[in-house]
């Protein structure tokens, strides 16, 4: 098993054909992903890596059966990007696009709950599972080694870090996702952690939280009441002052709320193990067993 | 982007909702307009002018003229007074408290009202506070207005001019894509007027584009803050002394947090982001060198930002203008050997591990 | 609410939507605002009038004239032509379809647009209409119209100036509560323009509380079913020449089946739907007086409407006024023996199922 | 077993303290249902035949556990009143309300399928069962018998014109449930076929419907495909002409659709009974056994 994406997934990719698509397409190829239709309105006919391209999602499903879609469109067009592959009948969204007014992205969450349907971010990096092949984003293939660590993760390049370090160590991961930087997002830490929970492949789960919400505190006591697997984390941010947008438009301390040193209080309380370091998560796991 | 609040007033009054009379005085010397008595206000992006001095009554032109000469004087929470707001006194009879804001966990707007208003938020008692989510499928209806009067214990009267108040105000945060909205204190005035008596109104920055009526000021930015804006670069500028440049905001907090753990202290937040482009690494190298910290800490970890585009464009400012503080790099990843010889080259200090980093940073800046 | 054409098309241009330069004349002499060429459009709210003679061409204002004479005379579909429209005359390079109707198993907005415009939709082959239906939880969006238009193999042009109006038209569709808007045809104009040739909109009655600024009409009525839609009865006027007075829409629709089984035919609907006043009643019983029928038949099933409270209503009429047709009544239910009592008083006449009572309606009826 | 209200069914009034609500409320406790709560704004603390009145049904369901509701308010504010119930966690609601503008319903529609909620209606008399003592509408109570013929209809007094001569004739029923007369409805004859398949009480269903759209059209195709249990069928209109509303908004020839000729030739390619007169529906059913 793995979360969110599998052997079935078949990606469609909505904003295929741009300098990002055609790269990312190639990546996720090479990666074993099973890419089996781009969108492009007025580019129907064209290729990209050999993958078919199509004016419509829903043209793009009735042809190649896609279930899942890859959203690289600008932020100005993508709650309409999300709106048309849900309509189309898509079950799972990877939305990589960052500046997505915070209006728009809470519509078609909920939009999205209302089809049934997952989506992972906005502004994430996507999601990835080495054991099955498949990598829904922009994530370096590189650093993944197939193994039994769930990653849930607000940040990117952190989270490689933290991966590329697991790797090196010979800690391999399940499925890594990316749940983007933005204040809202479709799949939150508890998503993730119930879907790691019924993941017979994870054995653990490290979660790479930072500043802003409350996220960490609402997994912290998801987490003492349904999550028996062990969880390691990591909170970026403690030296942060507030009302800073630290980089990420979700990473800044309002009215209060959303501290570093509330999330790693309500961690410690939940028993979850938390590093100092990005790197220590590895020292971490390896002692756990 | 935070509005000032006589801009947030002006948006009360396109939608309807009554604030006092009053004028903006652009400069110390601007009192054509002013009325008696008047409180006068200064226009700041934080909280706490009040405490500062910043609201001042003025009874005459004499003492307004003073006060005003004081009030153009001030920093408050660190930002120049350059506006002033001059209203009219309201008698007050009650005072409410009325917001929009995002519920990041329930991905909702949220209304709070309370019936202590005029008072820090934070500071109510949860139990006096009221909340109703307003799911954005549907948006505002009547029964979350219904609702949550109900639970203020007002008259029928008083019930009956508020529910459009607050109406009105969803309407507000939901068309000018707001991230909060919030009227603290909403009086109901001595002959029964409901009035927003402040505003504050915050607009989330990647919709401006549908607002073009609102003029992008970011009052709350430093000078660099605001060129870095311009630029698409994330910087931040913090208190210490420390220059962090990373890629991606996570990796960039956590270089700044490592630097805390060996009592150093980050002066610069600077997120290089996705980029794999020389030109903007460039730009963000000058924009951190402008800040004049006193050590620059470079932590990559090179995936599609690749190690040896930043080393490049680091040492190409170097190169050109020199630099007149160490720089500690931090390399990990996608060319990383490339990047440490081209950053040796440039005379840069190259260190194995963040820690390791993190803490020749802070011994040299010696915090 | 059926609207006629031009009141349509007024809508069209409150919306932005382009319809041909024209006027309304209200009466045969009314010839001021006239200008040659035109087309002449009598103004009916049933299709069907190009072939009735009801659209016109005239290029001098003495064929005007004599045109506007006859059409003036005509009755189209049954209703006496009370308005033309004249307009200018289009040169026609495309010919489009466009509506919006109600998908009743999807509970959604639905899209329909066809490249073979100025025909009856209904005789275009299935491939050739393209649709897209619209979640009323996010109402129309860009994806649905490029989508569309996507497959009308237009110009890219074209596609430009045909998509704002797409939109617009959604817009009026919601904003107005329509359960139709239809386009047929929407043109490409000689000089490239589109614009709206004919408008067919149809108003969701229960809604049109919320539209002040449209007249309740309802053109297509008789004047009895005006006067019943006033008193809040459901009242239709049929073929016929049996009254059918029932309690329920399918009861009275059952009713009127049961007539036709027996070679009777129904000349009026009369539902009294859930009502237990005997003076709503009574109005109902004194409209199908109005209407004439040869034989009445009263069909109850009584549970909270009362078949007292209904006999009541019954026999004050008749009792008052008399009543110069038989009345067969076939009576169910609560209170049913009472209500028996009362008719047989009135002297109508009571069968024992609603076959018995059918049968014998027909028979009376003698059609 | 009956389908959706059984011996759990908690309700909550809405508009209660009117005529209507008033009446109704004592009609459905005589029949054993569990009105637990009313609301009207403003009227707190007062009580309808013993049972308490909340501003709110927030309230109400807080206070009560009402998980069904009962939707008696103005058509004008019906939109509201829905979306108060789904949003304060109701997941059955019965909308008996006539003329609520169609835009409203499908708002409301869609809505509840976002919360997971049946809705049943609007312009419906409501659902009653039996068996389970629940009654949830203005169905007049004398008329049922507790059985196995599950009856679903989209009219009024025809169909208590059925049911009626059904119990003469000792059949009873499991659950009746009218749909109501709108074109737009929450719950459709696809829907109750498939919760009366489920049902392990009802043996046979009996449908009541009418001309208008193409409900019957769509459920013949789904009985030959998903419904096994026989069906039996009466189509009210086959007489109506055209363009004219036959009382109910939804009993329209429109375009060309929705004749009674089309519905019938469906049923009767589906193997669907039809009665031709009320009454011969039990006839039918007798026969059948």
């Amino acid at each position: 098993m793995s979360i969110f994406v599998d052997t079935n997934t078949k990606v469609v990719v909505q904003g295929a054909t741009g300098h990002q698509g055609q790269f990312h397409i190639g990546e996720m190829l090479n990666f074993g992903t099973k890419v089996v239709a781009g969108v492009t309105p007025g580019k129907q006919g064209e290729e990209v890596h050999g993958v078919p391209i199509f004016n419509t999602v829903q043209e793009a499903v009735m042809e190649t059966d896609a279930n899942t879609s890859l959203v690289l469109v600008p932020a100005r067009f993508s709650k309409d990007a999300v709106f048309e592959a849900l309509d189309a009948g898509i079950t799972t969204l990877v939305v990589i696009t960052e500046n997505i007014p915070f209006h728009d992205a809470m519509e078609f969450v909920h939009y999205a709950m209302y089809k049934g349907a997952v989506v992972i971010g906005p502004n994430c990096p996507g999601i990835a599972s080495p054991g099955k092949k498949a990598k829904v984003g922009i994530l370096p293939s590189g650093i993944f080694v197939k193994g039994h660590v769930g990653v849930a993760s607000r940040s990117g390049t952190l989270t490689y870090e933290i991966v590329n370090s697991l790797s090196e160590r010979g800690i391999g991961q399940s499925t890594c996702v990316g749940l983007g930087g933005d204040p809202i997002i479709g799949t939150t830490f508890i998503d993730a952690l119930n879907a790691f929970e019924q993941d017979t492949e994870t054995k653990a789960v490290v979660l790479v939280g930072e500043i802003g919400g409350t996220a960490e505190e609402d997994a912290a006591e998801h987490i003492t009441q349904h999550i028996r697997k062990p969880v390691f984390a990591f909170i970026a941010g403690r030296t942060a002052p507030p009302g800073k947008r630290m980089g990420h438009a979700g990473a800044i301390i309002a009215r209060g709320k959303g501290t570093a040193k509330s999330k790693i209080k309500a961690f410690e309380k939940a028993g979850v193990k938390l590093a100092s370091f990005p790197t220590e998560i590895a020292d971490l796991v390896e002692k756990y067993g | 982007m935070k509005l000032f609040e006589y801009r947030g007033k002006q948006l009360f009054q396109k939608y309807g909702i009554s604030i006092p009379k009053g004028t903006v005085i652009e400069y110390e010397g601007d009192h054509s307009n002013l009325f008696f008595p008047c409180v006068l206000k200064a226009q700041v992006p934080v909280g706490g002018r009040g405490k500062a001095g910043g609201i001042q009554l003025a009874q005459t032109r004499e003492v307004a003229k003073e006060k005003l000469a004081g009030i153009f004087q001030m920093k408050i929470g660190g930002f120049q007074v350059k506006k002033v707001l001059a209203e009219e006194k309201i008698g007050v009879k009650k005072e409410l408290y009325l917001s929009y804001t995002l519920d990041r966990s329930r991905r909702m707007p949220l209304l709070m009202m309370s019936g202590k208003g005029g008072m820090d938020i934070e500071s109510v008692a949860d139990n006096l506070i009221f909340k109703e989510w307003i799911n954005p499928l549907i948006g505002i209806q009547r029964f979350h207005i219904r609702g949550i009067l109900a639970k203020l214990e007002l008259e029928k009267d008083e019930e009956k001019k508020i529910a459009p108040i607050v109406l009105k105000l969803y309407k507000l945060f939901r068309e000018y894509d707001c991230e909060l909205v919030e009227i603290n204190p909403l009086v109901i005035s001595g002959d029964e007027q409901v009035i927003a008596l402040d505003a504050k109104v915050i607009v989330n920055d990647d919709a401006l584009y549908r607002h073009p009526d609102l003029v992008a000021e970011h009052q709350e930015l430093t000078m660099l803050e605001k060129e870095a804006k311009e630029k698409g670069i994330a910087f931040i500028q913090l208190e210490g002394n420390i220059g962090v440049i990373a890629n991606g905001a996570g990796l960039t907090m956590a270089t700044l947090d490592a630097l805390t753990h060996y009592k150093g202290k980050g002066g610069v937040f600077l997120d290089l982001g996705g980029t794999d482009d020389p030109e903007k690494v460039k730009q963000a190298f000058e924009l951190m060198k402008k800040a004049k910290p006193k050590v620059i800490l470079l932590n990559l970890f090179g995936g599609i930002t690749k190690c040896d585009t930043v080393a490049k464009g680091v040492s190409t400012v170097i190169s050109k203008e020199g630099i007149d503080c160490p720089v500690i790099s931090r390399i990990k990843g996608c060319n990383e050997e490339i990047a440490k010889d081209i950053l040796k080259d440039a005379g840069l200090i190259t260190a194995g591990s963040l820690q390791d980093a993190a803490k020749r940073s802070s011994d040299l800046a010696g915090w």
